[in-house]
């Protein structure tokens, strides 16, 4: 059972993930990991995608995952809009019959969320917007697949 | 029917727009000469990607969109 | 903010998991990792501990954790007593500034919890009980921390 | 007052009990004596450990348990 999505309304990560243990009831494991705005620095985020290229590289994305690991299910949801401090931003889970699959696809998951998906973030602070680039580490966080580097 | 060009992320503010139409067909050197200078010097850069009809150019240089088509102009990305 | 804990009764990791949400509310990320009985296979799990050392050790490994990576929170839960299918068994879930914090402590713990931890499994399968010895696999994922293999 | 020997997972199957008091104080050679032979020969592997006071003991065979301290016999473990 895979649930892949965009969201535009508030992410609600526990229902996907409880969602997840029930159709998965014979994993040994769920890993998630859930990222959010920090509830001080910014007044809000803002994520932009591309209608034709953003699901369908999520698509792809959870395909090289079940390639990679050895998953019974995985969640993949991502927000898109206008968040306020403390609201979650991405939710990825997976559910496996071996606790190291199921970690280390969440990690392969969210490092080719964070630099490699057609996504594009900015940040509101003092009143104005800045666009933000992934920082160096998350380029070397995705090197460790050594893939290429591009988006997927 | 026209080319709609749409850009993302921070080149939608160096464009100062989503979105403009073009008339088709649009290949790489009418490309640059719609966008404007400043998004044209970006489009030289590696790092920027273009996409035609919901697919990435492996070479953007390549570009041949047809009446209809959406090209879209990706900048660096950053999710999550 | 940390929640370390032996569990006698129904664990709930959503309810934990959610206070560290709340408590750590600057965290940019929260990994989590659940590990349940198989809904099918076993008929039941017995988890037993030793009282003067278990609870200690899960104390020693949350400072570890906390000395290794860069950490708002951390809560470990684990399950003591006899479990039926489905049952979740362990909760580790980790609130760090980064997610790679999050996600390493997670593993980490996870890893130590398995084949360092005082804890005895044994299962019940056709009406036999039978005593569970980590596997393989669960040693060689605890070396990769490079630190003593005997229990913390 | 006496010395209480804890058996943990498998080793109360082979002891037969969850625990068992015996006189203190008790060193090595007693707690081999006490637990009869089938315990006493899985003491002897090195993947045995012993605890005395809720200490692990870096080796067993020092063991100098005084009256009413708690003596746990800890096969290998699995967790999670």
């Amino acid at each position: 059972m895979d649930d892949i999505r965009l969201v535009t309304g508030l992410l609600d990560p526990n229902q996907a993930v409880d969602n997840l243990a029930v159709a998965a009831s014979d994993a040994g494991g769920i890993a998630t990991f859930i990222g959010k705005v920090r509830a001080s620095g910014v007044e809000a985020l803002e994520l932009s995608h591309y209608e034709l290229l953003t699901l369908p590289s999520m698509e792809a994305l959870a395909s090289h995952a079940h390639a990679r690991f050895d998953l019974m299910g995985l969640v993949m949801l991502h927000r898109v809009g206008e968040l306020a401090p403390g609201e979650p931003i991405v939710c990825v889970a997976a559910a496996a019959r071996h606790r190291r699959d199921a970690i280390e696809a969440v990690d392969f998951c969210m490092d080719h969320l964070k630099s490699a998906a057609w996504f594009w973030k900015r940040e509101k602070r003092g009143g104005e917007w800045q666009w933000i680039e992934p920082r160096a580490a998350d380029h070397t966080d995705l090197a460790r697949w050594s893939e290429k580097s591009g988006p997927v | 029917m026209a080319v709609t060009i749409i850009f993302l992320g921070p080149l939608r503010d160096v464009a100062g727009a989503e979105s403009r139409e073009v008339p088709g067909p649009l290949d790489w050197a009418g490309l640059l000469e719609h966008v404007g200078e400043a998004v044209a010097e970006q489009l030289n850069e590696a790092r920027v990607n273009v996409a035609c009809g919901g697919k990435v150019l492996s070479d953007k240089t390549q570009l041949n969109a047809k009446d209809g088509e959406e090209v879209a102009l990706l900048p660096p990305v950053s999710g999550g």
